[in-house]
């Protein structure tokens, strides 16, 4: 009776320690990938906002570049189109001075 | 003096079936059952929603997986069913009533 | 602290980005296709006719070029339209999918 006794409360006892062992598996297991899912999510996020940013500044990149060529040409067309009045202008006050002279 | 022969009695008792249920791969075995009854019955599935839980409550970045594990142990202790427990120590009784030299 | 925590991963994570782009040549790609999708939905025509406004309001002797890029920027970048935009940040996206270290 006594052993029977005895090997009921060890029994209780290696069934109480299989259950703390398997515990302690699943959650080291669960919270281990727990924890690897959620850098994977915080990687995932941060890769994302740098994406928008790294877009925006190339963006910011191209649209100053072409802001400035595009100043540039209408500029320098403008310049051409001055110039080309001024020579004009100038060719004819010289034709007016040669009439005048000729007259 | 009763009492500690007693203790030393059950450890040597603990022992004997331990190594028997190590020997035998019986150990395994029941761990592995005791593994799926905790998936079927939900258990693993409600361990990890409050893990999710206590992650986002401590803040993404603020946490380790020991703070983790030593938060999330006490909520997976209370949530065995003891159904599940009754159902292990039965197989245990019933391996050991099995073997001949216990 | 978390918060700058972040913003520290985040320019970690920038810097990586950056050079990956830069070193596989994607970041002169991009912007080249940025370009040419500018031309091709008349954003550079659209522009040209707002600075040539500009410079007839102003008069030619009253602007110098960097006055009209100040003047001019803003709109550039108010006329980029959303696809394009959306278009260029896939287009990211798809480069770093495939990139197996990010």
């Amino acid at each position: 009776e006594e052993l029977r006794h005895c090997q009921e409360r060890a029994t209780e006892v290696v069934c109480q320690e299989l259950v703390e062992e398997l515990l302690r598996e699943e959650t080291v297991s669960l919270a281990t990938a727990q924890a690897r899912e959620v850098l994977l999510q915080l990687k995932k996020e941060s890769v994302e906002r740098c994406t928008v940013d790294i877009s925006s500044a190339v963006q910011e990149e191209v649209v100053v570049e072409c802001v400035r060529d595009v100043c540039q040409e209408v500029v320098r067309a403008a310049e051409d189109l001055r110039d080309q009045r001024l020579a004009e202008l100038e060719q004819c006050v010289q034709l007016a001075q040669t009439a005048r002279i000729w007259r | 003096m009763a009492d500690q022969e007693r203790r030393i009695k059950d450890a040597q008792m603990r022992a004997t079936i331990n190594q028997k249920l190590v020997e035998t791969g019986e150990r395994e075995r029941l761990k592995e059952v005791l593994r799926t009854k905790l998936i079927e019955c939900g258990w693993r599935d409600q361990l990890k929603a409050h893990c999710k839980d206590v992650v986002k409550q401590k803040g993404l970045e603020h946490i380790t997986v020991d703070e983790l594990v030593a938060e999330i142990t006490p909520k997976g202790r209370a949530l065995v069913p003891d159904s599940v427990k009754k159902e292990l120590l039965q197989r245990i009784r019933h391996f050991l009533a099995q073997q001949s030299n216990i």
